[in-house]
Parts: C-alpha cells; structure tokens; sequence
C-alpha cells in the first residue's frame, strides 16, 4: 500500500504537517489571533482528511505487527549511518514509518481528537502564539509515536511531546498548575528513561544482516528486534525466561504503565486533568493515555512474549485494580474534572485486562476500547470544560436541573454518559464486552470480580448525571445559556462516531482484526521460543 | 653509617607530611604557600634521590630543575594574589576569607 | 429472509421512528406528538395481530433469520469465533409482540388524556417509543446478545420515563434506583453470557440449546451448566423484580401511572419472565428448584407487604412483584405454559389495574386541585372511598380486573393460576417440596384480601369529605376506553373455551413445552409426565384455590365492608407485625445500610488513601512534605519547586546535608580532600 | 638532531600560532590602550588560524621531542574542542559588560585566555609526566588569575585565592606520585611506565598510592568529587566568561590528559582474545572501580546539591560537577566506544553548556544579577533569549531531539554495551533528578509572572544573536544528526589502537 502526495509519503505528511502550522503560527504577528486559531485549524483539519484518506485506503486484509511486508504505507529511509570501525559495529538507525491495524485506529484518533482539541482551545487568549504552536508540537509528538517503527524514532517522538506538554499545563493551567506540570513531567521521564535502558539492552541483543554492506549490524528497527532468529546467542536479552528478560520487560511496562497509567502509577493523571486546560485534558485522555496500552501491543508484548505470557495474570490483576480502584475514587469526588479522571482510570483498566487476556476477543476489545475511550472520554472532558466556560466552577454539588436549561446541551452530554456506562447501541458497549468476554477465556474469576466494574461506573455516572442534570436548577444559573454552535461543532463529530461504532463496529474492528489475530499468534508462538538460539 | 636511598625517601615524606600539615592548620595564606612548596621540594628530593641511587637516567634532575623553576612562578602568582586579597580584606587569615559558600 | 419476519422487523422499528421522529421534532409538534405516537403504535398493534394469527394458523416452526455480525476471524477449540444475530418467530415470541403492543397502544390512547399539558408532552411519548421498541427487541431476537442489548436498552428507556419528572428529587432517585438495581442483575445476566460464549462460542438460543443437547457442557461440570442458568436467571431477578431485587419496583411508581401501567405491570418486568421461558431448555433440575424457591420467597414477601400499603399504586406495585413471583415460581416447578399463560393474563388485567387507578388519580387530582388542597394525598386509598357511584365505569372494569387477579372463576386470571397452583402440587408430588404450593395457596389466599381490602377502601364506603367527592368525575372516553378493553381480556373465553380448565384451550395446544436440552441425569421431570400429574392435581388445586380465594375476599369484606373486624384493633394487636410489614420487610433500610453505606465508604477511604497514601509514598506531595514544609520554612519553595516525588524529597534532604560541607573554608575543602584519599588508600591496601 | 626538532616544530603550528597571537595582543594593547575591540578581532583572528592549521594535523600520528609531546588525532580532537571553546569565549568576553568594564587591563584579559588556551592544548598532546604536571601548572596559574581577573570584586579575588591555594595543593600531591612512579620505573615517559608496570616487577603498594596521588591531580583538574570543593566557589566569583571557559576548555583538557594518562599507563596491550575495542587494566592496578565511585559520586552529589541553588551560576557549577559524572562513565566503561562517548559528549557540551552560560551573561548584562528568582517573568520579556535558554538546559537534562540527548545516549550505549546495566540505572536516575533544577529555571522564566509587567522587552545588538544562533543550531543540529560528530570521534579514539 503505497500513498505518496508531492513524492513525499503520506504518513511524514501526516507527522510534520502539524510542525509546518507550527512554524506558520510562530511566523504569524502576535496581534493577529484569529489568524493564529485557523492556520492552526486548517493544519489539524488537512492531518484529519490525510487520517481519512489513509483510513479509506487501508488494506483490512494486511497484517503487519512483525512482517515488514504488509506494513502499509510504509517509508524507509536511512537517517544516521556511523561507518563501523575495528572495535565498534556501525550504528544504523533508519527513518522507518508504517501502520497496521494496530496503529491505524490510533492515527484516526490522534488526527480527531487534535483538530477537536483545537477548536476547544478557541477561547484561548493568554499568549496564543504559543499555546498553539506547542498544541501543533505535541500533536506531531503524538502521530509520530504511532507510525514510527524504529524504536530509537519512537523514543524521539515519545520525547518530544513531554515538554510541550509541561507548558500546556503549566502555563495554561489551573491554580495548581505548576505542581501538576512538574509531576507529569517527571512520572513520564521516569518511565521513559528506564523504557530507553530497556532499548538500548535490545539495541545490542538484535542483530542483523545490512543489506548494504553485507555485515552484521545491531538495528533498531523494531520489527526485527520482534524476531527470535535475529538475536544474538549470547546477548544480555537471549534465551528464554531469563532474569534479564524479565528484568528489561519490567522496566518497558513501568515506562508504558505511567502513561497508561496503571496502579500504583495512576496518581499524576487526576491532578494533571484537574489543572490542564480543557483542550488539553482532552488530547491527555484522548490520545496520550492511548500510548501506554500502544506501547505494550507494539513493543512489549512482540519483543517479549516470553515475559508477556509470564506477566499475563499479573497484568490482568492489575487491569482489575484499576478498573474497580478508578470506579470507586470516582464515586467520592466532588470535582467534575476529577471524576472523569478517575473514570479514564478505570476505563483503561478494561483495555488492560483485554491484552493481558492474549486471545483474539480480549485483543480486539482492548484495542478497539483504547479508540472508544479516546472518543467518550474526550466527550465528556469537553462538556466540563463547556459547562465550567460558563460557571467557572466544577464542584459536582453546586450543579441541578441543567436538563431544562440547557437541552441540547444534555442530550450530547447523555450520550457520552451512556457511552462510558457502556450502554449497547453506543461504542462503549461492544469494546468493554470483548475485553470481558477474552479476559474471561483466560482468567476466569477475576473478570468475574472485574465485572462488578459495570454496575459501580453506572453508579457514579447516574449519580453525576443526576446531581448535575436532574434536579432543579440553583437561582444563580438561570442566566446559563446553551451550547453554543462551536461547542457543538467539537461535539457532534465524536457523538457520531460514537454512535456509529455503537451499531455498526466493524467499521473499526475490520481494520484491527487481522492484526489483531497475527499479534495474539505472534505472541503466543514465540511465548515458547528461545531467543537467539 | 652510609646514606642510602631510604633515609631521603624517609626525609622526603616527612618534608611531605609537614607540608600538608602545614596546609591544613596554618591559618595565614603564606603560612599555607609554604606548606605547598615543602610538598614541592619533598617531590624534588626524591627526583634526585631516585636519579642518583637507582643508578637510572637523568630525567629525575631535569624534573627536580622544571619544578624549581615553576614552584618559583607559582610563588610569585600567589604572592601577588594574596596582596591583593589583603587590598580588598584587610586580612591574609583564610578562615576569614570565606564569603563565598553554600 | 421470509416475509412474515419482514413484518416482524417492521413491527419491531415503528416505535422506533416514532421515537427519533418525537425526540427530533417534537418541539415543533408539540400537543400533535401523543396524537402522532398513538397512531404509530396503532399500526404497530394491527401488524402483530397480523403476524400472530398468521403463525397461529401456520405449520408449527420456528421463522428464523440469523446472520453474521461480527466476524473475528479466527477459530477457537476449532469453532469459528463470530457474532451471529437475528430474529425469529415463534408462538411465544408471536403472542408477547401482541401483549406489548397492545397494552403499549393502550397507554399511549390514555395518555393522550393523563398527561395532557405535561412540560415534556412530547418526550414522553418519544420515551413510550423507544422503550417499546427495546421490548419488542428483546422478544424478538434469536440471540443472547441481542437479548442482551435490547435488556439494557429497556433499562434506560425505563429510566427516563421513571424519572420523567425529574424535578423531583424522588423521581430522578428512583430512576438511579430502578437502573442500578438492575445494573446488579444484568451482571449476572453478563457472566452467564460470558460462560456461554466461552463454551460454546456462540449465543443464538438454537446453537447454544442443540450445543447442549450434543452433551457439551460449559467447563466439563454440569454445575457449570447450573451456574450458567442461575447466572442469566440473575437478570430475569433484576427486571422482573424478585426477591432479592424488587426494591426498586415499588420506587419505580413515581413515574407517571400510564407508564407503570406498561413498564411495571405488563412488559418490562415480564420480560424477566420471558427470559426463563426463552433459558428453559438449558436449565437443570437444580436450577429450577432454585428459581422455584426464588419465585415463591418473593410472592410471599410482596403479598404481605401488600396487604398493610396504603397507596393504591404501591399497592399494585407489590401485587405486581407477587404475581412475578408466581410466574417465575410456575416456570421454576416446570410448569411452563402455566407460567407463560399467567404472564399474558396478568398483563392484561394488571395494567388494567394500573391504568385505573390511574384514572382515580387523576379524578382525585383535578378535586383536590379545585380545592387548592395539596397536601393531601391523590393516591392514598384512605382519602377515596365511595368513588363507585362517582366514577362507574372504572369501579366496575376495576372490579373485573379484582376478581381477575384474585382468581376467581370464569376470569383469564383462575385459568392460568389454577394451573400454576397444579403445577406446584405436581412438583411437591415428585420431589416433595410441599412448601412451594402451600405458599402457593396462601398467597392467593392474600392476594384476593389486600385486591379487596383496596377496591373496597377505595370505591364503596361512604368519602368523607363531601365538598371532593362533588367535584370527582369519570375520567374522559379516551382513558376508559382502554379500560374496557382491557376488562373484556380479562375474561376466560380469549384463553380457553372451558371456564374452568385451561388446559384443552388454544393456548395451551399452541404454547407447548420446549424440548429439554439439558442431560438427563441433571433434568427435571420429564414433560409428559409432569403434564401428566398436573391433570391429576388439577381438580384439587381447583377447588383449593378458589375456597382460599374466597375466604380472602370473605375476610375483606367482613374487615372493612361490614366492619365485623376491626383492621385497627388488629393493627394494634400486631403493631410490631405491621410496622416490619409496612417499612417493607426494611429491605432498603437494609440494603442502604450495607451495600450502598459500603460502597461509598470504600469509595471514600479509597479517594483519601488515593490522595494521602498511594500519592504520598509514590511522590510524596501531602501530608508529609507540607510538615516538613511548615518545619523548615525553606523547603516549602522547594516542594512547591518541584520537589514532588518522594525519592526527590530525601533528595532534597541528603542534597541539604552535603551542602553543610561546602563551609567556604579552603581548608576544609582541602582536608576533605585529604580525606578522599585516605578513604581510597583504605580501600585498596585495606 | 635541529631538523627533527624543526621537524616536530611543524607540527605544534596551531601551538605556536595562538602564542604568537598572544604576544601580538599584548603588544597591541600596550600601544593602543583604549581599542579593546582590535583585541578580540586579533585573538579571534590568531585562534582561527590555529583552529585551520589544526585541520593540517589530521590523521598524522607522531610522538614528537622525543616522545614527551604525541600529536595523534586524539589531541587534534581535543585541542579543536579547546580552540572552539576559546574563540566562544573571546567573543563572549566583548560582549561582557563585566569584562569591558575593566578597560585598562583588558589586554592582560586576552592574553590570560590565550595562555590558558596554549597551555591546554599541550595538556592534551603531552605524553610524559612531567610534561603533564607542567602544562597543568601552566594552565592553572594563568587560571588562578584570570579568575581573580576583576580585582576590585571581592569575591572574584577571594575566587583566585582558593583556587590557587586548592590547586597548587593538588598539583604538589599529583607531583609527589609522580616522583614515586619514577622512582618504581625510572622513567617519566608514560609509555615508559607502561612497559614496566606490564612485566609486574613493581611494587603494588607504592604504585597504588602512587596512582592514588595522581589521581588527586587529575580529580581536582575535573572538579570530580571529592576533590571538587574549589569548584562552586571559584565558579561562583570568577568572572562570568572565565567561569564557562574552566567549566567546559579546562575540563575537557583535565580529561584528555586524564584519559590518555590511564591509556597509555594502566592498559595491559598483552592481554589477547578480549572483545574488539575493549581493554583490561594491569593487575594490581583496579583504578575501574575507583572511577565508578568516583562517577557516581561525583554525578550525584552535583544534582543533589545543584537543586537547592539559588544562584544560577553557582547552580551551573554544580550541573557541570554532575556533567562531569556523567563523563567519567565513559571512562569507566576502559573500552574505545566508552572514550569516544566521552569526546563526544564534549563537543556536545561544548555548545550548550557555553550556551547556556552565554545566555546568562546576556540576561546578567541587562537584569545585573544571577539569581533564578530574578529569572521570573523573562520569557514575556524576551522570548528568543528564553527559548534558547530553555533548548541549552533541556539539552543539558538530556531530553530528545537536542544533543544532549545523543551525549548521554552514547555513554550509555558504551555502558550497556559492556553490560554495565547497573551503573547505567544510577547514570538514568541521575539525569531524572537533574530535570528538577534544569527545569526550576525553565518554569520561573516561563511560567512565573516577573515582580512588575511593566519591564520592558530586552533588545541586544544583532551581533550577539548570532553567536547565540551559532551555539543553538548545533544544539539542536547534532540532536538529530549526529553521524559525522560520531564518526569523527571514533576515528580520533582509535589511536589507542583497538585493543
């Protein structure tokens, strides 16, 4: 599958565009700042159609995961070549780009959720130059984390999203913004400095043939670090089972399960959320979340399949914890923006136990519930961030009888509260029933415990709905007005999907599926396999 | 009693061991300088003690003869720096010329 | 794809459309909405009659259509793994269609009047729409899944219109309630699914049953199977509100009447029911015993808690969870068709109940309204009495209803529980589980008393307040009507040509038993002869059934008619009874107190141990820092500098200390140097 | 005998040119008195020339008069760091407020930094150990003066006085060890020592301390704990430019020395079948494990402490102690990829250390102060200079796409490489923690608002946005491009042959 505009392949158009309204943005004189809002909308909206075209065009019948062959739209180009000298092989890394099924739907996402963002970040108006140039910055960060399939590019684009994320936050924050900024950026430098050890100690377990000179090279290219054959017979990761394979795997998951985040690493996603700024909260639900759970489909589980089926159970659990841990925080907050924090807490936990489960369902409905949740979640971060617009607060008490003030309002905001319940005919549904149905092939009591996750998100989402939309309405919100044609403009797209995936799922579930089966196979063959010999 | 290396080497570390007493207790700065040229010359004396008795080449005097020669710049760079730190303190007492700490 | 399943697919997306065509332009119909909804269902209402006589006078087969939803593409103990959905039609499936639509026409017409000038006119009958259209889905479906989509979707329908006014706080409650509750035994419904699919890697009823029938079992283990049964039985005890899950039933009545009338009288809550006919087949001995008991327990809880309720919907809310209770305990026993037959009779007269009282209501509301009283009751049955001369036409549709329900002969009501009743003594006659039909007897026995004690407080008697009754009138066409229809279903002759036996009756030919799936050595009685031994017991239960009944309506009339009994003394005499009876059995004193309490005090602590614990030990920001913050007033800037993890603030701490050595004393630089040395001539000569 | 000489003279050309400019400078200075700027353009001039003389030098591997000078590509990498670094710091100096404001010793200014400038780049190629001890002396001295250079400030002379008094110490120790390895060799020339202490015939105690005492020397040169004390003071008093000139030219010579000295001396050639690239030292000297106390010590005490300063340059002292832990780590490692990690780290450190260094002196021009909490507000104020900060201090954590990234990534590459993980876990801590104080500066410039919003935005000359570009782009440049700086360093490593 091959895509190419101006000779340049799709997915670099699909990373750099962002950078290039960056660039534009910064060139943009400060006063204009309508100008500043639609060059960066019209670059997010150019990545959505690209996202769409790509989407439209994707062989559903290519696998990939570990065959270079049916990557699509894959582009591969030498990037630094260090010649080798006596003592030192070359160091090859390569600009290699590509997708799958696995990273087809996270591109779609990332394409949405970021044009959203932008459009929600409108109101903007402290030093705008910036905000939206940093906004462009990560939204490249994040596109590229998803197409890259050389590690040390993935590491790079993993990178480079934290800063812009640290002043997102904390310039643009809330009160407590400085705290919340600093602790997201040190929890995810934490993961990922331990993520690049792990690299590196693979970088030289991997070796191959380089077809250009014929010699044996370490690589970085993560399809071959997927394959057995290719490791070194005595290298730190070789065998089976080992201590250091086990030892590498850990310290990839705590890199990824920051992100994801995974009890006990879940603690900088509620005051990260609290204090982001609406656009923001949603791109860290949306997409960044995505990244942990990608990272362990991508990397972790191919890479170690071994300690992947070792750690399986282990996993789940911790899937279970979050999922029932994140429900029940939710039910005790009083801040709006906190509860759906914790919710994405829970929620992530299904995706969790889904891949822990290593069987098509659970694969699938994990997969497909990292999209639905980047869908909802996102939702439901813009309707506080809408409702917190007009009464600049988000105590869920100050709230009550909102239905008939604002009906249009509600009735999107129903919607996303159905969907989270995982209410069926909306995306919800289908995706948290596959995790559950895979999880319980494979470990049975636990997702029987985990299951009780479905009444306790009915319980606080009920109650949140009832105590902000039911009710009667406090004297001082009688001057609230409806959701305005922007808001709904941001709205409408994800109320759509999300009920389009609802009734119809395979719109999704055919691009994952065969991927999807190739990764559970994958996994599962080489769980069994020696590495390297 | 004949002289052999021992005795300078014995000589040269106790020259050594002076000195960086002398650098750790004398509180006047030259005090401290003259503790670091005892250092020096202990250095020196087994340059030359080693050269003569070992027998070996003369590559030891040479050294002894460039350390001379540098431990007499160094000595006026410091005399020269201490002069102007008493310009600006009034003292020459290290212990009293520590506005610069954590 | 034959054509009657065309109609079938038809009859289930009408109220759909109404539904989107409402929600959409309601607004712009406004008052034409009721008008617009109405017509949808009536269409609705003449397919189904269509469609079931067609498959009443058709060759006795299933109509079937299934297809692949979902694909996964891959093969599991060497069955391809997908989705299969789709509809079919068969005589159960045909009758439920006319049941549901009909009584969902039938409260569309009244509530044209009832709820005339509501503040969400349109959003009700929007509501009506979509909650029909998930019951007609959940019966016509061939499949768990889709049963599975269509319950939960029948859950919200039900909450909206439970919480239709939902300015009141106990109105959005109940609505939380209703759906929650029922959240608990969809997870049941959830885990038995799952068990299923993970056996048999299908869901549609067909597959699974012939699946069975084949000998595989779930996991090796009949008690799997058991629990498979008991797991999707957990669902029928959600909706169809048993025992230990019928709270939220009673709750539910602060929806509009109409709407109890269709929710919580004749379809939401029999589609728990429905759900047991459909799960027979795969269900064990054990598991029937279970559901049996299930049944029984909560006919017996709901009836005395009925007799002591003085408002005349929580009165029916409680006969309605007894009457449930009697069904599922009829199919429990393994009297299917008795059970099947009851729901579709006590659909009829039960939302006949509800829809009258439904008119007295709104009677009393327009009196009390003209009054300017509005602290009175309109529901309380003690502020009515002597409404009959008042409002005839309900009192005596509402009479037929009374004798439906209580059993008496020549109603639709005495054919089928007299068949349950028979089926009881049969079941006790095989396995000897006599309580089962001596709660059976009783509870008809109490059932007759507390329809009576109602009908009677409510409609004869003296009113006591003169200037009410005068401005109390039957309600309009447009609401008795649908009584009267109601009334005349609820005589014999639409069910069985012989007032006494219903067994001979096309229903009975039509409904017959499905065919047992299960292994022999873990299934009930075989059908023949327990249909055998049911004719044996059925003169008895006959006679037993209808002296207990009247001894009920005896008893209420001689209590509260002639006044010979004294209800008072005896409320007196038992007052401790009467209140265990009247707070409910305490059931939601209970379960507030222990799950809910627990629950949110879990909740709580883990939110606290979220903020204090797992964040302080994990980066430390809280408690902690901000003591050694007050303590040294230097390292608060540090802490709020970033210093927010805990490995950072012994950083920071063993950072301070290391500072202290830079004295800016030369010499001390110096002697540490000294120091290093030595530390390294150490570790190497040792 | 001459024509050797003459011979080898040929090839200290770049050497020999920067002491001609130096002398040049001072005469110019003392005829025009007032003309500083035809200082800078003379010194810039003479270092340009060296620095192109020095291209004439690669590839060619010699040990010149008589072995006590190498010239091999590992000094010409060197002493092109050096040369760089000095023509940076020249440039910096004009534009120093500071430094102009000492107008009638400016000349003895350049010709300090010219001298210090010669002095290291012997260090680098000296091959001999008294010839080390000298060249060090020689650099320090000028040090110590340059450092007390604004005599009038208190803390600049209380600086010189420190820094001599700990250097000369340290130096003096360094001297005696010597002394005793010629007394157990009987040779100054290290190759020399090498050979003895191959054949095992010397004694192991006096060797040790011997080796311990040069240790001092070399410890105190790169300010590696715990012979770094003198550091944040000197540091701290010194002129602004001169502090950046020890913190990166003085380091990287300390560690050129450093690293050939270890080489050459403790490296046992004989030892066959090892793995390509990597050595083995000579038994009875385990100086590997010191190193790696050292390393860890010396990192982690920088950043620890580096989080509680207040000042910023006093905080870049410490973030350069740390820097310097990060190098030893790649001496650690006694393999070729661990040295190369190492000169490459330099080059790397060369332009975002003197950056940062250079945007400070910037900001200290307008603001006058160094305080971090002066820094709140800035980046409304001048956002280029701010951004170009934050890039040189993301830079110095470490953090993709910016070189420093790719110094750090080489070091570890080397670590894991020799299956060193645990060290490298400590080294990846270590650069966590450092992101505290990195950033502290980061957030007030950005995220804090200044005492007043009225301040006015910053304006400075063209002239210095250049020089900061030419300090940024590498920065970034080298963060995604980095093949020929590691190519190059490779080769220049592999004198040591590739074992």
């Amino acid at each position: 599958m091959e895509l190419k505009i101006l000779n340049i392949g799709v997915l670099t158009w699909l990373t750099f565009l962002p950078v290039l309204g960056m660039i534009i943005v910064l060139l943009i004189p400060k006063e204009q700042k309508s100008a500043v809002r639609w060059t960066s909308l019209f670059f997010t909206v150019a990545q959505v159609v690209l996202a769409f075209m790509v989407f439209t065009k994707f062989d559903r019948s290519l696998a990939g995961v570990h065959d270079a062959s049916t990557m699509q739209f894959s582009e591969l180009f030498n990037w630094i070549n260090v010649k080798s000298t006596g003592w030192f092989g070359s160091i090859k890394i390569d600009y290699y780009l590509g997708i799958d099924g696995i990273s087809m739907p996270m591109v779609f996402l990332t394409a949405i959720i970021s044009c959203i963002a932008v459009i929600s970040s409108w109101g903007i108006e402290k030093s705008i130059k910036g905000y939206f140039a940093l906004l462009l910055l990560l939204d490249t960060g994040m596109m590229g984390v998803f197409v890259s399939l050389d590690f040390f590019l993935f590491y790079i684009f993993w990178e480079i999203m934290l800063l812009p994320m640290y002043f997102l936050i904390g310039v643009w924050g809330g009160p407590r913004r400085e705290y919340a900024a600093i602790k997201f950026f040190l929890y995810t430098l934490l993961g990922s400095v331990l993520l690049l050890l792990a690299m590196l100690a693979l970088y030289f377990s991997v070796s191959v043939i380089d077809p250009a000179s014929g010699e044996k090279i370490h690589t970085f290219n993560m399809l071959a670090m997927m394959n057995p054959a290719n490791y070194d017979a005595n290298s730190l990761l070789a065998g089976i089972s080992t201590s250091w394979r086990y030892i590498a795997y850990i310290a990839m998951f705590i890199g990824f399960a920051i992100k994801v985040p995974i009890f006990p690493f879940h603690t900088w996603l509620p005051d990260a959320h609290v204090e982001a700024p609406t656009a923001i909260s949603v791109i860290l639900a949306g997409v960044l979340l995505k990244m942990g759970t990608y990272g362990l489909l991508r990397i972790a589980f191919p890479m170690f399949p071994d300690a992947a089926v070792h750690f399986a159970y282990p996993l789940a659990f911790l899937g279970f914890i979050n999922i029932i841990y994140g429900a029940l925080c939710a039910m005790a907050q009083k801040d709006f923006k906190k509860l759906i924090a914790y919710s994405s807490v829970s929620h992530m936990g299904i995706v969790i136990l889904g891949i822990a489960a290593m069987n098509t369902q659970g694969m699938l409905g994990g997969m497909l519930q990292m999209f639905n949740h980047g869908t909802i979640t996102a939702m439901l971060f813009l309707i506080v961030g809408v409702i917190y617009d007009r009464a600049h607060t988000r105590g869920l008490d100050d709230f009550g009888g909102l239905m008939n003030k604002m009906p249009n309002y509600s009735g999107v905001m129903s919607i996303a509260f159905f969907a989270a319940i995982g209410l069926p005919g909306l995306s919800g549904f289908i995706s948290e029933a596959f995790s559950f149905l895979g999880a319980f092939q494979s470990f049975r009591w636990l997702t029987i415990a985990s299951a009780f996750g479905i009444v306790l998100t009915a319980g606080y989402m009920l109650w949140t709905l009832q105590r902000v939309f039911l009710g009667t309405l406090p004297e001082k919100w009688n001057n609230l007005t409806d959701i305005n044609s922007r808001e709904l403009a941001m709205l409408i797209p994800l109320t759509i999907i999300v009920i389009i995936l609802g009734i119809y799922p395979n719109l999704m579930l055919d691009v994952m599926n065969t991927s999807a089966n190739s990764l559970v196979d994958f996994v599962k063959m080489n769980s069994t396999v020696s590495f390297g010999n | 009693m004949t002289i052999t290396l021992t005795h300078f080497l014995m000589i040269s570390a106790v020259l050594f061991s002076l000195g960086l007493f002398a650098v750790i207790t004398r509180r006047n700065a030259i005090m401290v300088l003259m503790g670091i040229e005892l250092i020096l010359n202990s250095a020196n004396i087994n340059f030359l003690a080693f050269s003569r008795y070992s027998g070996m080449n003369i590559e030891g005097q040479m050294a002894a003869i460039f350390v001379i020669i540098l431990a007499a710049a160094e000595a006026a760079i410091a005399l020269a720096i201490v002069l102007n730190i008493y310009k600006r303190f009034n003292t020459v007492n290290v212990d009293e010329i520590s506005i610069l700490k954590d | 794809m034959i054509p009657q399943l065309t109609i079938a697919l038809a009859i289930l997306f009408i109220p759909l459309v109404s539904f989107v065509i409402l929600i959409f332009f309601g607004k712009r119909f406004a008052e034409k909405s009721g008008l617009i909804g109405t017509a949808f269902l009536g269409a609705d209402l003449l397919l189904s009659v269509y469609l079931f006589f067609s498959k009443m006078f058709s060759e006795d087969k299933v109509w079937d259509f299934t297809f692949t939803w979902i694909d996964l593409h891959t093969v599991i103990n060497s069955i391809p793994l997908k989705l299969d959905i789709g509809i079919m039609v068969d005589n159960l499936t045909a009758v439920m269609l006319v049941v549901v639509t009909l009584i969902s026409f039938l409260v569309h017409l009244f509530s044209l009047e009832y709820m005339k000038g509501d503040v969400r006119y349109s959003r009700y009958y929007a509501n009506l729409g979509i909650f029909t259209f998930s019951m007609l889905g959940i019966v016509v479906t061939n499949n768990y899944l889709l049963m599975y989509v269509f319950w939960e979707l029948v859950g919200l329908s039900s909450y909206l219109l439970i919480g239709h006014w939902y300015e009141k706080k106990s109105a959005a409650d109940a609505g939380k309630k209703a759906f929650i509750v029922n959240r608990v035994g969809d997870l049941g419904f959830f885990i038995g699914i799952m068990i299923v699919w993970v056996q048999f890697s299908t869901l549609t009823f067909s597959g699974i049953f012939s699946a069975i029938g084949g000998g595989n079992i779930p996991f090796g283990s009949t008690n799997w199977l058991t629990a498979a049964g008991l797991l999707i039985f957990c669902g029928a005890i959600g909706k169809s509100a048993q025992f230990p899950l019928h709270v939220w039933l009673p709750d539910a009545m602060e929806g509009p009447t109409p709407v109890s009338a269709l929710i919580h009288a004749a379809t939401m809550v029999a589609a728990g029911v429905y759900l047991v006919a459909r799960t027979f087949p795969m269900l064990t001995a054990d598991a029937l015993l279970v559901i049996a008991y299930f049944g029984a327990v909560t006919a017996f809880i709901a009836a005395t808690i009925a007799i002591v309720q003085n408002d005349i919907k929580k009165i029916l809310a409680y006969s309605t969870v007894s009457q449930l209770g009697y069904m599922v305990m009829g199919l429990g026993v393994g009297a299917y068709t008795a059970g099947v037959m009851h729901l579709v009779t006590h659909a009829a007269f039960k939302a006949g109940l509800f829809l009258a009282s439904g008119s007295v209501i709104h009677a009393m509301h327009h009196a009390l309204h003209h009054q300017g009283d509005h602290h009175t009751d309109a529901q309380d049955i003690r502020f009515m009495g002597g409404l009959k001369s008042k409002m005839p036409i309900t009192f005596w549709t509402i009479l037929i209803f009374t004798l439906a329900i209580s059993g008496v002969p020549f109603t639709s009501g005495f054919l089928s529980k007299d068949e349950i009743l028979a089926g009881t003594l049969a079941f006790s006659h095989f396995n000897g589980h006599t309580i089962i039909p001596i709660i059976g007897f009783f509870v008809a026995g109490l059932t007759a008393f507390y329809m009576f004690r109602m009908l009677i407080v409510a409609f004869m008697g003296e009113h006591q307040n003169k200037e009410r009754i005068a401005h109390i009138h039957e309600s309009p066409r447009v609401m008795t009507v649908p009584l009267m229809v109601l009334a005349a279903l609820s005589f014999f002759f639409f069910f069985s040509l012989n007032p006494l036996s219903a067994s001979h009756g096309w229903f009975f030919e039509k409904m017959t038993y499905p065919t047992v799936a299960v292994p022999a050595t873990v299934a009930a009685t075989p059908t023949e002869e327990f249909v055998e031994e049911i004719h044996h017991q059925h003169n008895l239960a006959m006679i037993l059934s209808v002296g207990i009944a009247g001894l009920g309506i005896l008893l209420a009339f001689t209590t509260y008619f002639w006044k010979k009994i004294s209800a008072d003394a005896f409320e007196k005499a038992l007052k401790p009874v009467h209140t265990f009876l009247y707070r409910k059995w305490y059931f939601d004193e209970l379960y507030d107190a222990t799950f809910v309490a627990a629950t949110m005090g879990i909740a709580k602590i883990l939110a606290w141990f979220d903020g204090a614990i797992v964040d302080g030990i994990v980066n430390g920001a809280g408690h902690v820092t901000k003591f050694i913050a007050v303590v040294s007033g230097k390292f608060d800037s540090i802490v709020v500098d970033g210093l927010v993890n805990f490995t950072a603030f012994t950083a920071g701490i063993s950072g301070r200390l290391l500072r202290t050595v830079q004295t800016g004393k030369i010499q001390t630089y110096i002697i540490f140097a000294i120091a290093g040395m030595m530390a390294l001539m150490m570790f190497y000569i040792g | 005998m001459l024509d050797t000489i003459l011979n080898n003279l040929s090839h200290i050309v770049p050497e020999l040119i920067v002491t001609a400019t130096l002398c040049v400078v001072l005469l110019a200075h003392l005829i025009s008195r007032k003309s500083s700027q035809l200082l800078t353009i003379l010194s810039i001039a003479g270092l340009f020339a060296a620095l192109y003389s020095l291209t004439s030098n690669f590839g060619i591997n010699i040990s010149a008069f008589s072995g006590m000078l190498s010239i091999d590509p590992f000094a010409t990498f060197f002493k092109i760091v050096i040369v760089l670094s000095t023509i940076v710091i020249v440039l910096m100096s004009r534009f120093s407020d500071e430094v102009n404001a000492e107008q009638k010793t400016i000349g003895e200014y350049y010709f300090l930094i010219l001298s210090m400038c010669v002095a290291m780049m012997f260090m680098v190629g000296s091959s001999n150990l008294i010839l080390m001890y000298l060249t060090l002396e020689l650099s320090s001295l000028t040090s110590y003066i340059a450092s007390g250079f604004t005599r009038k400030a208190k803390d600049s002379s209380e600086a010189s006085l420190k820094y001599l008094l700990y250097g000369a110490f340290s130096s003096g120790v360094m001297l005696y060890g010597i002394s005793i390895i010629y007394g157990l060799t009987g040779t100054l020339d290290i190759a020399g020592v090498n050979q003895v202490l191959v054949q095992g015939s010397a004694n192991n105690l006096a060797l040790i301390i011997a080796s311990i005492f040069i240790l001092v020397g070399f410890g105190y040169k790169i300010s590696a704990v715990p012979f770094h004390f003198w550091t944040p003071d000197v540091y701290e008093g010194a002129p602004l430019t001169i502090t950046a000139y020890l913190s990166v030219a003085s380091k990287a010579a300390g560690f050129a020395m450093m690293m050939r000295a270890f080489k050459v001396m403790f490296i046992d050639s004989s030892v066959m079948n090892l793995p390509a690239g990597t050595w083995t030292l000579i038994n009875g000297i385990h100086i590997q494990n010191a190193l790696m106390i050292f390393s860890v010590l010396t990192m982690t005490l920088g950043n620890l402490v580096a989080i509680w300063q207040k000042n910023l340059k006093r905080l870049l002292a410490y973030s350069s102690i740390a820097q310097a832990g990060y190098m030893l780590l790649g001496l650690v490692v006694l393999s070729n990829d661990g040295f190369s990690a190492v000169m490459i780290y330099f080059v790397v450190y060369l332009f975002m250390n003197l950056g940062a260094f250079y945007v400070v002196l910037l900001i200290a021009n307008k603001i006058g102060s160094e305080n971090i909490d002066d820094y709140k507000g800035l980046g409304r104020r001048n956002p280029f200079l701010t951004v170009a900060l934050a890039v040189f201090l993301v830079s110095l954590t470490g953090l993709p796409p910016t070189a420093g990234f790719i110094g750090k990534w080489m070091i570890f590459i080397s670590l894991i490489n020799a299956k060193m993980v645990g060290i490298a876990v400590i080294g990846v801590l270590n650069s966590v923690i450092s992101l505290y104080y990195y950033i502290r500066i980061i957030r007030n410039m950005f995220l804090r608002d200044g005492v007043d919003q009225t301040t006015p935005v910053i304006e400075y000359p063209l002239a210095q946005k250049i020089l900061l570009l030419s300090l940024l782009v590498p920065t970034l440049y080298f963060g995604l491009f980095f093949n020929e700086l590691v190519q190059f360093a490779q080769i220049s490593v592999s004198i040591f042959g590739s074992k």
